[in-house]
């Protein structure tokens, strides 16, 4: 079932540099909802373009749901202004959701704009008590809002040093993990911008790991009405295809595809 | 808020546009879909198509660009598949057939009759390359516009409709041609032929660089398009391009059309159309207007 | 920054749009015209006309629809009047003409070349319907642009850019007309046919009815336009159509302009090719672009 | 002189139902502008309009000018929840303003969104003692901001007649001033809607009065360079005309008129 459901802003706060985070009562969209799908959001009720703007869900429970955003563009700066009790347009939960977490030691890496749907996942490991490792990529401190905590497999990694480990996810990765040296049920879930997407994709072929990607693709609808939101499978090409064959529709299929069905994270 | 295309009444003269509403049954957790005036199904051709690379959509100001590619089931699929489940729909419904050569069009039209569909009529999307003639598109030529469409009125007796490209010169002629082929309605615009470049990347934001424009940027464009072809023809038209309000509705019903589609904003608000029904009807009863006739083409010009 | 069009350098690649900047002096007390890279001016005509009756404009969704009507005072008081305050600015001038016949845009450019003008070049708007021609415009029709470009080169050694119309099928067959007559470049688009229509009057918002679209809402068609004609002709291309940000100049330049025009925007921000002059410049700096040429037609298409 | 001034906010209030007053620290407009006057309006800076909103003024001194105005669309309801402090990017001062007031008997007429203008002469001639009366018409007493003094020639009319006198401005002129009862030096200065302006101007004719009125038109610019806001004159057609003979540019020509000069007044 999606719901169209006016969620009410209860809370809007920066928790790292230009980065926001907004919880809202959503009932409906709180209780159908599972880590990994989306909502797809209207930034206000006068908004003059014609598409919605796709948010991953940060949380779902207690009526709540929460969003993890970063201030990129009109949309997004409209949304960091929300006030505290404004009623916001969503659709939503839209789109699959991670699976087969349960069975597999998960290594969840996110970055950028792609830390929600992780968070979310880590949440719920933490939850049903599943070991996992946690890795979150960022440019620099500023842009963190954890703690990095080896201790409890959570690592940070900023491009310049200033917080975690220097580098990038997959150098963090391959640091604990070197290439060869995992259990035969580790599994990678990962969201993140395309080209990080890439190397954690490189990274998992390398050691023979399944590895499930949360993609972003410019959506309009996000309910399967508009065919815009492709993302362009191995499917084979001759003979008959249906449509939904070669290009998968990232609302619908997606956002979630295993990295090895797929060509390219962008 | 009833109105007639020849001898088929549909509860209110608010449709879906083709390809933006799926085959009706994508939105039903949001929308009531039988409270549409009727679906108009996303273009069926002769073949499947995958359509396009991605990217396929990009936003554009009060607009997007789309060069979905037609990406659809191809006609045998779609009479096993589609067409099921179009009869169990309590509101109208329209098939849209696009196609390359006048045989794709006759042969799905054909396999579409063959079919007990409960489907009231077809509208044709002749903006589509043509490739025999090298490419040109059916609904730049008088001619090709004319022949397919007495080809396609031989082949049913259902509402045959013929929608009309904005991306030519004189869309009075082809609307000329299409009532003298035989067609029962005109429906206008389909989408304004746009690109745009992402300065970052050097790419097109299309991977086939050029595009469809829709949206509201798109209105007056449309509405110029409706009002020219209301002068030239006797057929009703169907007006599409940017419909976002109930004003919206009754501007396009003044310029003369007689029924409207939305598109691109059932993506913002799957449920648009049955609320802008509601809004209409409060319109009516406000301004004390008894019929939908009673305002179409009923613009007034300015006196000088 | 610099660019050059024939033997002409302008010290930016931004020029004003015709029809929206009046004779330049209109702005003077809160922009320093001369920053500009060049001033496009009104349309002047053959006989002094006063325009539509009004209303005359109307905003639409992300734009605004005209019928102006050409209002100015005809060529005769305008070598008297407006050359000589023209001859007093420092940057380029480029003289826009219209007219409804061959002879009357022939009159007009003999009697600018017999003025001692100091205006670098004339824009030809041929998208004025053309009485002998039963109200066709030049600027659908390919022989007669050809022709009045033939005729329009023997009359000038000056620049000579032809204006093209988007309201047509093909535009780049009208630019390839432009070309082989002699133009030294082509100018693309002039506004796109629309109307809009108040409800409440049930009159159409402009007297004329139908106007010409223009602002950011044209952007996506303006682009098409632009690269459409750069793949058909070896001329350069001026573009224009919704123009309102660095941003904007980069993606004509990158669809294949040489050099735009504001228009629209202007009357926001009567500064904005200067502030834009100043963006694009870093722009340059910060992407190490050294010329403007570097970035003229070097969209790169997506590899599928 | 015309400046483009980011104005700052110092004071935004409901002064009537739906009809606000703003008032800007805008030092090169104030010390600059005449009653009858306007500013041109970018009611954000992310207008995403391409026309601004023109605004008479409706004082101006002391660094500061003032409007008055209906929230009626889009671009006023924006204006209406400026906050304190703002800055607004104004362009003024623009068009002609109110003259001859000085050597006759002004009766000043507002209505509607047409107070601003007459407001603004009004406080002008108190300032120079210049005897007058003032008319001012709403359409409920819910709309006047100002009391209705007789005592003052200051007069208030309402369609409801919930406030003042019962009827339009002209069903006051009519009362206080017959037909046929003026001193020989009485001039009408109005500004309201078209159908009260054209009201007025029967008025005048029919009492031979010379009357000034302030039209409002659709404009782009504001400053003579989009010719989009035109007013036909009764300005001779044939033969050779200029361009701003028969329609002049209310921006430019205008925004005050002679009742003589226009055709009409929409
Ligand atoms: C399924 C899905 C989940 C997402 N989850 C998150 C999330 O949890 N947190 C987050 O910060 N962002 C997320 N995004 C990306 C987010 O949708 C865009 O950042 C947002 O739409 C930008 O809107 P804007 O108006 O601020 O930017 P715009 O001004 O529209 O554009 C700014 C930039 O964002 C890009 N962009 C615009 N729309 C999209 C889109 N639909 N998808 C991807 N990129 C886009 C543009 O290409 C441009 O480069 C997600 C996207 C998808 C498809
Ligand atoms: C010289 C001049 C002085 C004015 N002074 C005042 C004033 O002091 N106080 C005041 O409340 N209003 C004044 N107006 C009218 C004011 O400009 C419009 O009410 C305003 O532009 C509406 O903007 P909007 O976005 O809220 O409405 P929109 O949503 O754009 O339109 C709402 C309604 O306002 C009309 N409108 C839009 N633009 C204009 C315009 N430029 N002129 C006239 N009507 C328009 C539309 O036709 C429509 O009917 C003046 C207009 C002019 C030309
Ligand atoms: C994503 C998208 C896909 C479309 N697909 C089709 C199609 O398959 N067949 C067709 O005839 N029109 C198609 N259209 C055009 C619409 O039916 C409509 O004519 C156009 O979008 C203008 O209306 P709008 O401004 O309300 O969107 C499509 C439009 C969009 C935006
Ligand atoms: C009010 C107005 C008047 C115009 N007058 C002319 C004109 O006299 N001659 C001409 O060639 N183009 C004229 N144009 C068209 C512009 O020069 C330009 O081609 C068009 O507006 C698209 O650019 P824009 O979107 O930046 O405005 C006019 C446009 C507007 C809005
Ligand atoms: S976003 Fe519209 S189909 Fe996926
Ligand atoms: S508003 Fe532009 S000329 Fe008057």
């Amino acid at each position: 079932m999606i719901y169209r459901e006016m969620g009410k802003v209860i809370s809007n706060e920066e928790i790292a540099e230009g980065i926001y985070k907004t919880v809202f009562i959503s009932p409906n969209i709180s209780s159908s909802s599972m880590p990994g799908q989306f909502v797809n959001i209207l930034p206000s009720l006068d908004w003059r373009n014609v598409m919605r703007r796709p948010m991953s869900i940060a949380s779902q429970g207690n009526d709540e749901i929460s969003i993890i955003y970063k201030s990129v563009g009109e949309g997004t700066r409209i949304m960091a202004n929300w006030a505290i009790g404004e009623k916001v347009d969503l659709i939503g939960p839209l789109g699959n959701y991670w699976e087969g977490y349960k069975s597999s030691f998960p290594i969840i890496v996110g970055g950028g704009v792609g830390i929600a749907p992780i968070l979310n996942l880590h949440d719920v490991l933490l939850e049903k008590k599943i070991d996992h490792c946690l890795i979150m990529g960022a440019r620099h401190s500023g842009e963190h809002f954890f703690p990095h905590e080896p201790q409890n497999k959570v690592f940070l990694s900023t491009d310049d040093g200033s917080l975690g480990i220097k580098g990038n996810v997959v150098d963090i990765l391959k640091s604990i993990y070197p290439i060869g040296k995992h259990s035969q049920n580790t599994k990678i879930f990962s969201c993140g911008p395309p080209m990080m997407m890439d190397e954690v994709r490189n990274y998992s072929n390398e050691n023979k790991l399944d590895c499930d990607l949360a993609l972003e693709t410019i959506m309009a609808c996000g309910f399967g009405i508009c065919q815009g939101c492709t993302v362009e499978r191995k499917a084979e090409t001759n003979g008959v295809h249906s449509y939904r064959n070669r290009f998968a529709l990232a609302c619908l299929d997606g956002p979630i595809f295993n990295a090895e069905e797929i060509i390219s994270c962008v | 808020m009833r109105v007639k295309l020849k001898d088929i009444e549909f509860s209110s003269p608010i449709l879906t546009a083709s390809g933006t509403y799926g085959y009706g049954h994508e939105v039903r957790d949001m929308a009531d879909v039988n409270q549409w005036g009727g679906i108009i199904t996303k273009s069926v051709t002769r073949h499947p198509r995958e359509g396009n690379p991605p990217p396929r959509i990009a936003e554009t100001r009060s607009g997007m660009i789309n060069s979905i590619g037609l990406a659809n089931l191809g006609v045998e699929k779609y009479c096993n598949e589609i067409i099921p489940s179009l009869n169990e729909l309590q509101t109208k419904v329209i098939i849209n057939i696009a196609g390359s050569a006048m045989k794709d069009y006759l042969e799905t039209m054909e396999m579409l009759e063959s079919k007990n569909g409960k489907h009231v009529g077809y509208e044709i999307n002749i903006s589509c390359p043509n490739v025999k003639e090298g490419g040109i598109e059916f609904g730049v030529n008088c001619e090709m516009t004319e022949q397919l469409t007495i080809e396609m009125r031989k082949r049913t007796d259902k509402l045959l409709i013929m929608k009309l490209s904005p991306n030519v010169t004189r869309i009075e002629d082809i609307a000329q041609a299409a009532e003298s082929g035989g067609a029962d309605a005109v429906s206008a615009i389909n989408t304004v032929v746009g690109m745009a470049i992402d300065v970052k990347t050097r790419r097109p934001k299309l991977n086939t660089a050029f595009g469809g424009l829709s949206g509201p940027a798109i209105k007056p464009i449309a509405i110029a398009n409706v009002h020219k072809v209301f002068k030239a023809v006797n057929i009703p038209i169907i007006g599409i391009g940017g419909i976002a309000t109930a004003k919206d509705v009754v501007e396009f019903l003044l310029a003369g059309a007689t029924m409207v589609q939305i598109g691109t904003m059932n993506y913002q608000n799957p449920n648009l159309g049955i609320q802008l029904k509601g809004e209409l009807s409060e319109y009516y009863s406000q301004n004390e207007i008894e019929k939908t006739e009673d305002l179409i083409g009923k613009v007034e010009y300015h006196s000088n």
